[in-house]
């Protein structure tokens, strides 16, 4: 294992460490929890947005922290759901008054980790409420799982629930926008290479040098399933078919698009996945509306991608288009 | 036969006993989760039961509700993921039910067990026959329950449900899981035993090891 | 060699391809050379700014193209330098009248090409300067030879010249600004595992489970010397030890900061580093003004990080922080 | 001894079987530049060649100093990196001293290598013992000045500075780079032959074979 790190087990403290060096002007951290909020958080009479998840992810979640997006993100360790009482300092931490809404990947651990939270900060007399991405369409929907899992489109969703809020939106609003994008929401991503966690310290899947693994999660899970490496025309090809029906989207639909890094992709690959994708998405005259290409949720050095595909109406592209100053996400209206 | 009792200072000795084993354990769960999940469950687990080892001093004079409760706080607040609010639930929910008490006999286990089961079950919404760490409690618990109303003592009776932990263990390698992580897996799941099964009958078997050292 | 591509031939074209569809706002591509400029270029009196380089260092250049950074980008071949009549084009594209700006890295493929350019272009009367970037201290500098690299450092001449550029600067004062930064700019890198250039196939070079690189280049050069892996804190003190000694900074300087990723290290290890770089300048008194951590110039899926450190005066202190719009650098005031 | 004179198609045959050369050796002068430089030596020479060869049908009914001309532009428009603008200035230089010749007699092809030879230095301000390229082309220039004043003709000329041209190629293995991306390197691009220097002596050795083969 060759990392730039000085000791597996203070990877996500030091990794915080480094972070508000870097950033003193956006964030601030909590006493004693991991927990990254605004420098000036509480924000009056605005909603408060807080996510997180497990770290490995950067700049997932803490990168979006800022104007326009988040104003706290807890961070757990690598891969592992944060605590309930890092949430519900986070959630006291950014309540202006309105009520606080909870942005929850799908996963057992952040679900649980989360309701144990909201139920405390409740009893505190804090509205709180939750919304639950599921963007990932390589897990089948069943009521008898878990459901499907939360990837990358998660930025969407805190892009433009963060636009709804930075406006003064009331806390029910600011759930049904983000419920929206969730609604709107499909990704799926593939993976050329595994990770390695560094508490870990070796990968936790193995694959050929011909293989590849479709419908990867962004923790090194495995995916659906495994095949022959293949032209990029045709990964994509094998993804977007997933994407487009699942909606579905359709000719004449507008989209935001997200090629996602997953770690160690260059991102003149990460182009090449976009000209792919382009090409399929003229061929079913569904028009581009905003591209996001580059490193937004990641899974350590993972080699891979995933794409993720919003369908737009006016409401949210005004929001999309809304400018956003975090240290990961910056965008001039 | 005189009824086994178990005091303060055993629950102390079993926590203790506990984060060895899961110390002990923490590549083979890991390498477990590696397969259907995302490699983490012996690092999680590790990393609470290491935190309760560090608090247990401020645990020393407190009743066993007490300090049932703490730990599962303690686990709740550091160990994260599916297993941080399931284990930690399923120690609360235990503690709750022996609050104030100095001594745990037979019916003070059998229902700590059922509280923390219920607790699990509650918070994550699962049940038997999803891969999950209730595999192997809900096949212990109906063991310990019906070896004890046969009037077999606990030491045989914690000595059968880890048994039949273990059994359950080894049938989650048969099954699909439906909750969790490796439920995105479907199929694929299937062939691999589940981590979470696997710490929760470690933590039995600890149990078994220790009430079997016991004088009578 | 596992890539998201279709043909190794055709990954600059088609990265293009995707760069342009994601960023159809901010550039155009000219017809018939692999040169991306400013959509609205040229920009009437604004001195125009050309760089460029081997394409598989992205985002740089072309994600530097736009409002207070570059107006043309000259994307070579995979790690080799454009050609002069690439550069000529980007040239008569960008010229707003106040003649043109050209940035080199100090390789001798590129300042050879750049340099025919340049004489190209001034037959057509257009005026035109360039100033050489060449802030690796890993080469030693010796009149015998090339001199030193340009490496990850050159974002801050595209930044700081672009904003004097943007204020409407004259020609000369753009140079002067650019060079000033070069001459306060100091970087070097390591690297932990090679890079593979497409067409090649094959790693550059190779490295034990247990080695790194000192000193290593952009382009999967060999650094200076080799040794077995240590800790983030050890290897950034190394680092430092020749960056600092070599201007040298001093007590009570202060300093813009970059933490650039070479690929594949996850941006978690980037602010493990970041933290050490900042004990360590804490410890000498010099005082980060302002820290940029990320990808900003790769080496494709190299894993490895260089240190870049620009001394400041109030001048560069208000360039630096004006504000900037383009697809890889955006910055507000 | 009939002096011997080359044609434009003889000049078109061998920028053609300079092309298929390099294309043979793209891989060895990629590996050569791994070493100590970054790998893409062979790639950039074989990009151009390729596009020489492919532009070869509009050179047809030109004059020698045209076509070399147009070779050189093609190579600089195309090569990229360090040896474009060098091979393609060699190239443009040669032309310029043929402008207009369709037949080159050995004073021709003396003047026009040391033209070539002089762009290349002016362009990229290395001398010989660098490590470059200029390694393989000085003493291959000196040999055959030396061979044909000694009025050994020029069969025996060129393949002498073909044989002087991989001596400064081994040569280059001995010596630390002072120009170009191995430059870096320093001590340690000793030991490590230079792939420019590689390619120059193909070329070379291609007219030689050329010219070898030529009825007399
Ligand atoms: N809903 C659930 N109910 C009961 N146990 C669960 C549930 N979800 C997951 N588990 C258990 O948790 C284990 C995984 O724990 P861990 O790896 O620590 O968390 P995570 O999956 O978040 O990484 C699984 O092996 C399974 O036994
Ligand atoms: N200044 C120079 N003068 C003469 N030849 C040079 C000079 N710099 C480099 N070279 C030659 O160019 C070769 C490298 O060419 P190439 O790999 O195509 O370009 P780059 O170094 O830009 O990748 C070297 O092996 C050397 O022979
Ligand atoms: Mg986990
Ligand atoms: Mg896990
Ligand atoms: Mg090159
Ligand atoms: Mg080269």
């Amino acid at each position: 294992m060759k990392k730039l790190i000085n000791n597996p087990d203070e990877v996500v403290k030091e990794m915080i460490s480094g972070f508000l060096y870097a950033y003193p002007s956006y964030l601030r951290k909590l006493d004693n929890v991991d927990v990254v909020v605004r420098k000036t958080s509480p924000v009056d009479g605005k909603v408060g947005l807080v996510s997180g998840g497990g770290s490995g992810h950067e700049p997932a979640h803490a990168g979006y922290v800022g104007k326009g997006m988040l104003d706290a993100a807890c961070l757990g360790a690598v891969f592992t759901s944060p605590t309930p009482d890092q949430i519900y300092e986070a959630i006291r931490a950014v309540d202006g008054g309105k009520g606080v809404l909870l942005i929850i990947k799908n996963y057992t651990g952040d679900v649980m980790n989360f309701e144990m939270a909201k139920e405390m900060a409740e009893m505190d007399g804090i509205k709180v409420l939750e919304v639950i991405v599921d963007d990932d369409v390589a897990v089948e929907n069943s009521t008898y799982t878990q459901g499907r899992r939360g990837i990358a489109g998660t930025i969407f969703v805190h892009k433009i629930a963060g636009a709804k809020a930075e406006e003064g939106a009331e806390l029910e609003e600011v759930k049904e926008v983000a419920e929206k994008v969730i609604k709107n929401l499909r990704s799926m991503g593939m993976a050329f290479t595994p990770c390695i966690v560094p508490a870990a310290g070796k990968p936790s899947f193995t694959l050929d040098e011909d293989e590849i693994e479709i419908g990867i999660g962004i923790h090194g899970e495995p995916g659906t399933h495994r095949e022959k490496i293949k032209g990029a025309k045709e990964i994509v090809a094998e993804l977007m078919d997933k994407i487009i029906i699942d909606l579905p989207f359709r000719d004449g639909d507008e989209v935001a698009l997200m090629i996602n890094g997953l770690g160690s992709t260059p991102l003149s690959e990460l182009f090449i996945a976009n000209k792919e994708v382009n090409e399929y998405l003229l061929g079913k005259n569904i028009n581009v509306y905003k591209t996001y290409v580059g490193e937004y949720m990641t899974s350590l050095e993972m080699s891979g991608f995933s794409i993720s595909l919003l369908k737009l109406d006016e409401e949210l592209k005004s929001l999309l288009d809304a400018s956003a100053d975090t240290p990961a996400f910056k965008q001039f209206k | 036969m005189i009824k086994l009792i178990l005091t303060t200072n055993d629950v102390l000795n079993i926590i203790s006993n506990i984060s060895e084993v899961i110390e002990t354990n923490r590549q083979y769960l890991t390498d477990l989760d590696a397969a259907i999940g995302d490699a983490d469950h012996g690092i999680n687990l590790d990393r609470g039961f290491k935190a309760v080892k560090e608090k247990m001093p401020q645990f020393l004079d407190k009743d066993i509700g007490a300090i049932l409760k703490n730990v599962g706080m303690v686990l709740v607040s550091t160990v994260g993921g599916a297993s941080g609010p399931l284990y930690g639930t399923f120690f609360m929910r235990m503690g709750n039910v022996v609050s104030g008490k100095n001594t745990l006999d037979e019916n003070d286990i059998v229902a700590m067990f059922e509280a923390g089961l219920s607790g699990i079950k509650e918070r994550g919404k699962a049940q038997a026959g999803d891969k999950t760490m209730i595999d192997a409690m809900e096949p212990a618990l109906n063991e310990l329950k019906s070896t004890l109303s046969e009037g077999r003592g606990l030491k045989e009776a914690i000595e059968a449900a880890a048994n039949d932990a273990y059994n359950g263990v080894l049938m989650t390698k048969d099954i699909a899981a439906k909750k969790g992580r490796a439920s995105y897996l479907g199929e694929r799941s299937i062939g691999h035993q589940d981590p979470g099964a696997t710490s929760a009958y470690l933590m039995i078997k600890t149990v078994a090891d220790y009430v079997d050292k016991l004088q009578q």
